[in-house]
């Protein structure tokens, strides 16, 4: 009954209108026209039209849409004169619509288009507007994938020099003239951590040094399965450079869990034992400060390295080096020779080279007035 | 080179917080850029608007972000902004829902009309990508067990299309989870408001304008309660910082200038 | 009792026990650190359960049990995976818990994939070149351009400080120092900020204990 | 069973999330929204196993009687009372939350406001401008410290809230998003060889 009414509503307004339209020479929208909406689930269609002329007197546009064969029905609200598209997302999917823009002149006069073809919304598959993505995405997992394989099947991959690592025989070789200890502090993280797996690495360089040159290495953990580890790699370290008997468990210890009590026992530590060289590699967290502060005041050579980038100025402003980040990774994969470790490192490379390039083409396209690298890597929602 | 015992140099610092405060010292603050671009975005909103706050903090920063909340809720009942807020930090929930019952009882703010306090989830990333489907199927009921169905301001608003600028008051990485998230996956407009240690790397994002506004800090939360015209904390603390500031400033130097001195002795 | 007044006294003592490791290591500050795990440990089991089990498990769990409708069996799936975490307490069963992990980790990767790739680099790259369009439309001053070069420099310099297959030699040397010099410079600001940060964190817990306990400011 | 299955998962799930991210079909944009409520269900029963580990730590630390091992006593009583009162009361009760305003709060905003007083103090003991760059590092920090407070302003005639605005867009930006670039490639890395079951770390040891 209502829809009936309404009906006779819309017919009448319509032919109304279209007598008035044409007393003041409305013209009608031009080159309408209706298409599925690409790159979405199938739930809307979008319709264009042409821009009307300047003093067409359009002050807006009403969409229309029909479901083949039946009635006319106004979708949305008015839309604004300066409006040349509009997406009708209140469709059903598999239905075939079509569509009329109605234009309507300040005094409510209004003339419609002609219906554009029957369309139906449909879902893609892929988003178009995602293949540089998608192709980035494929050129940097190929890139990673083939290093790595390269890697395992015995190619030799080159890591640079690392100067914080350079400096490990300085301080071993102080700490070995001045007959004092070295300290080893693999942080706050757990035996999964990246950081602290690196820092095993290091240890593991380390010890060999220490069981060449007899000077005494002491690793306080705050973890007990990162004890258990650190332990056999220093026994493992001492064994293959034939002196097992200069190895000391006691020298590897449990401190405690707690954050602030670990600072503070490794704090007495130094104090007391006023170890000549101090390595603090791995995961840290507030305590870093603590750590680097009186480590420095012992007189100590400071090698630091982290991932915590909170924690790196501090590191840098008081220690004698500090491996920064990715640095410390990267020498993990070269003291390990890990395959997975370097080819990843060397994918990596691989990806900041494309970046390199994206940039210095993008900066000189852009000044050139070509915009397509800005336009490639634009966002789509 | 001295050394110094350093309770010493703790108890100056200890001095150089109660001094300044006993004496309640008030210098001027400006306003920087994009505390600027930041307050202006929420002014451009009209009124009916809805903002989604993230609390994603815990009592350990509340010092540095609690003054910035509390100046930028003021400004959203102020102007008839409509505000939800969540949290994605376990710690958070208790400090955060009474935030904000403070400030809405100043301002006369209604619960369930124009504010709502959801509460907590756990799964940042899970949490984040849920709610741009719909909100209803992250938060079935608000902190207090109202079903999200019942409450009159949530029934236009299904996800992050209905909400026109989300801010996140972070100490952590929460800011990235918001950006990579929401911001690139749903195209959600995004502010943050962040602690000392992260402000620095909020940068880059400025610039792209994957956030349109930044505070930084305790000095952020000055500048804030500067252009909101309601002093409090943030104005009175970032005094009191001045002479702290101060005071390691000249320590540093000091430290510098002892330490070349013995060091070309020694040489 | 008033319960407002005890809090504040229990709240001081606590922040003067933590103050007290300033003067060295005491019975006080181990007593108040342990409470401090402890409670807040207590406080996030209450916070994931009521605010995590509860509406995402217990409840739909509940609502299958009651009603029997058919769509709620599905979510028993990821319920029942979710329960496999406590396999951990059974040494024999440990393995059980790579499941829920393997799903989380799988889940998280590749979500992380497309949208850390266009959110980190892609937007950042064009950020990086998007001033040179301002230069060429002539919209940039003269201040300007220097600055958006200085940017180019920065990111290329920083990143060649984080290139690891080709030794620091020649320019590649050059570029690198340049890179490490950017690197300080931010280090330097985070450094700066950081102070603020703990800072204020000071001045709240003075403002407290001057305000709200000894009532001497206002 | 024990490390196939797992593997074959995280390898099904990751690559389900890759394909809906590049599909906007409904099909995949219904799996999309699955996946996630999964995600949402598992997350909480992993927080709550998380605290399992704490217990056992404190309980070993107990039965070893390792040097103060009495205090594990008080990190249970504060856990037992906190997790009684806010199981049968519910988080929003009023002593409940009496106890995170009072007990929690306090210690944990006074924990990290200790680093105030060790900053201070490193700052005149162990912040060295040793090299070119830690030179630079303080420099800069100095700087940003001056223009962060009011202070600064007035004795620079607001020269360093500017410089720490300079500074902060510019330079800083360069560094911060050079590092951004890095660490996301890292990331990217590390989930492409996580989902192709190159890392396997993630399943810990054992068979």
């Amino acid at each position: 009954m209502i829809k009936t009414t309404q009906w006779i509503a819309v017919c009448l307004v319509l032919g109304l209108s279209v007598g008035t339209a044409f007393s003041q020479g409305l013209s009608p929208p031009s080159n309408v026209t209706a298409v599925d909406t690409p790159n979405d689930d199938g739930s809307s269609i979008t319709i264009t039209w042409d821009a009307a002329a300047e003093e067409s007197g359009i002050s807006g546009y009403q969409i229309l849409r029909r479901i083949a064969g039946g009635e006319l029905e106004a979708i949305g609200e008015l839309l604004p004169a300066e409006k040349t598209t509009y997406a009708d997302s209140a469709i059903e999917k598999g239905t075939t619509y079509a569509y009329i823009v109605r234009a309507v002149s300040e005094t409510e006069a209004t003339v419609d288009s002609e219906q554009t073809a029957p369309v139906k919304g449909t879902g893609e598959w892929f988003h178009t507007g995602k293949i540089p993505l998608f192709i980035t995405m494929l050129l940097f997992s190929a890139a990673i994938v083939w290093n790595i394989y390269s890697a395992r099947s015995g190619k030799e991959l080159f890591v640079r020099r690392i100067p914080g690592l350079e400096a490990v025989d300085e301080a071993i070789g102080r700490a070995t003239e001045m007959g004092r200890s070295i300290l080893y502090s693999t942080g706050l993280g757990g035996v999964s951590g990246v950081a602290t797996i690196a820092s095993m690495t290091i240890l593991g360089q380390v010890a060999r040094r220490t069981a060449d040159y007899e000077t005494s290495l002491r690793v306080p953990c705050r973890d007990p399965i990162v004890l258990n580890v650190v332990r056999e790699m220093v026994k493992t370290a001492y064994l293959e450079e034939g002196r097992p008997d200069a190895y000391n468990e006691d020298d590897i210890f449990f401190l405690t869990e707690s954050q602030f009590a670990y600072a503070a026992g490794v704090e007495g530590m130094m104090l007391r034992e006023k170890p000549a060289a101090i390595f603090l590699q791995g995961t840290f967290y507030a305590e870093s400060l603590i750590l680097a502060e009186t480590g420095n005041s012992v007189g100590a050579i400071q090698i630091a390295g982290t991932d915590s980038e909170h924690q790196l100025p501090f590191f840098i402003a008081a220690c004698d080096y500090t491996l920064i980040g990715e640095e410390l990774y990267a020498a993990s994969a070269y003291l390990s020779r890990e395959p997975m470790l370097l080819g990843s490192l060397r994918g990596q490379d691989w990806g900041k080279i494309l970046i390199f390039a994206a940039v210095v083409l993008g900066v000189v396209l852009e000044l050139s007035g070509i915009s397509w690298i800005t336009t490639l890597l634009q966002r789509v929602s | 080179m001295p050394n110094i015992d350093r309770r010493i140099v703790f108890i100056l610092v200890a001095l150089a917080v109660i001094i300044p405060m006993l004496l309640s010292i008030n210098l001027p603050v400006s306003v920087s850029e994009p505390t600027q671009n930041f307050y202006d975005y929420v002014e451009a909103l009209p009124a009916g608007s809805t903002i989604m706050i993230a609390f994603d903090y815990g009592p350990s920063s509340l010092a540095e972000l609690n003054p910035m909340a509390k100046a930028l809720l003021k400004q959203c009942f102020d102007r008839d902004i409509r505000v939800i807020a969540i949290t994605l930090v376990v710690d958070a929930p208790t400090l955060a829902s009474a935030l904000i019952q403070q400030v809405a009882a100043e301002k006369g703010a209604v619960d369930g009309e124009d504010y709502v306090f959801l509460g907590f989830r756990p799964g940042a990333v899970q949490v984040i990508l849920g709610m741009g489907t719909d909100i209803a199927s992250v938060y079935d009921t608000d902190y207090n067990g109202t079903a999200i169905s019942e409450i009159p301001m949530m029934q236009n608003i299904t996800n992050y299309d209905q909400i026109d600028l989300l801010v996140d008051f972070a100490s952590s990485d929460t800011v990235e989870s918001w950006i990579i998230y929401a911001n690139v996956q749903y195209n959600q407009q995004i502010a943050a408001g962040v602690t000392g240690v992260i402000i620095a790397q909020m940068f880059p994002y400025l610039q792209t304008g994957q956030l349109v506004g930044l505070l930084s800090g305790i000095l952020g939360a000055a500048e804030y309660e500067n252009l909101v015209g309601a002093p409090a904390k943030g104005m009175q603390w970032i005094n009191v910082e001045s002479f702290v500031h101060l005071l390691i400033v000249v320590l540093v130097i000091i430290g510098n200038i002892t330490y070349f001195i013995y060091r070309t002795r020694e040489e | 009792m008033d319960w407002n007044l005890i809090g504040i006294w229990v709240a001081a003592f606590l922040t003067l026990s933590i103050y007290s490791v300033l003067y060295r290591d005491n019975p006080f500050y181990r007593f108040a650190e342990h409470l401090f795990v402890g409670v807040s440990v207590g406080y996030g089991i209450v916070l994931s359960i009521y605010q995590g089990l509860v509406p995402f498990a217990l409840k739909p769990l509940w609502e299958t049990v009651t009603t029997g409708a058919p769509e709620g069996f599905i979510k028993l799936i990821p319920i029942c995976i979710g329960l496999l975490f406590f396999a951990r307490l059974s040494p024999r069963h440990t393995w059980l818990i790579r499941y829920p992990i393997a799903i989380l980790i799988g889940f998280g990767s590749g979500i992380a994939i497309p949208n850390v790739l266009r959110a980190n680099i892609f937007e950042q790259t064009r950020g990086t070149i998007a001033p040179f369009a301002e230069i060429a439309a002539g919209t940039l001053s003269g201040w300007g351009i220097f600055e958006a070069i200085l940017m180019v420099v920065g990111v290329i310099c920083t990143l060649t400080y984080f290139f690891f297959s080709v030794e620091h030699r020649g320019p590649v040397k050059w570029l690198s120092k340049v890179g490490i010099a950017f690197l300080m410079i931010g280090f330097g600001s985070a450094f700066g900020n950081t102070v603020m940060g703990r800072v204020a964190l000071l001045i709240q817990r003075v403002d407290f204990l001057l305000g709200d306990w000894l009532n001497i400011i206002s | 069973m024990k490390r196939q299955v797992p593997l074959v998962l995280c390898f099904v799930f990751g690559i389900a999330m890759i394909f809906t991210q590049f599909s906007p079909h409904s099909f995949s944009q219904g799996i999309y929204e699955e996946v996630i409520s999964w995600a949402l269900i598992i997350g909480p029963f992993a927080l709550v196993l998380a605290t399992v580990t704490l217990i056992q730590t404190h309980t070993a630390r107990i039965r070893r009687r390792t040097e103060h091992w009495q205090y594990s006593f008080v990190v249970f009583a504060g856990l037992i009372v906190m997790v009684l009162i806010g199981m049968f009361f519910k988080p929003q009760n009023p002593m409940f939350v009496w106890l995170y305003n009072n007990v929690q709060l306090p210690m944990d905003a006074t924990m990290f406001s200790l680093l105030a007083f060790f900053i201070a103090s490193a700052a005149y003991r162990a912040f060295r401008a040793r090299t070119f760059e830690a030179s630079l590092l303080l420099i800069t920090a100095l700087i940003v410290m001056m223009g962060n407070v009011p202070i600064g302003n007035l004795l620079s005639n607001d020269t360093a809230s500017e410089a720490r605005q300079w500074i902060l867009d510019n330079p800083n930006l360069s560094a911060r998003r050079g590092i951004i670039l890095g660490v996301s490639l890292g990331v990217i890395s590390q989930s492409i060889r996580i989902i192709l079951g190159i890392e396997r770390s993630y399943l810990g040891g054992g068979d």
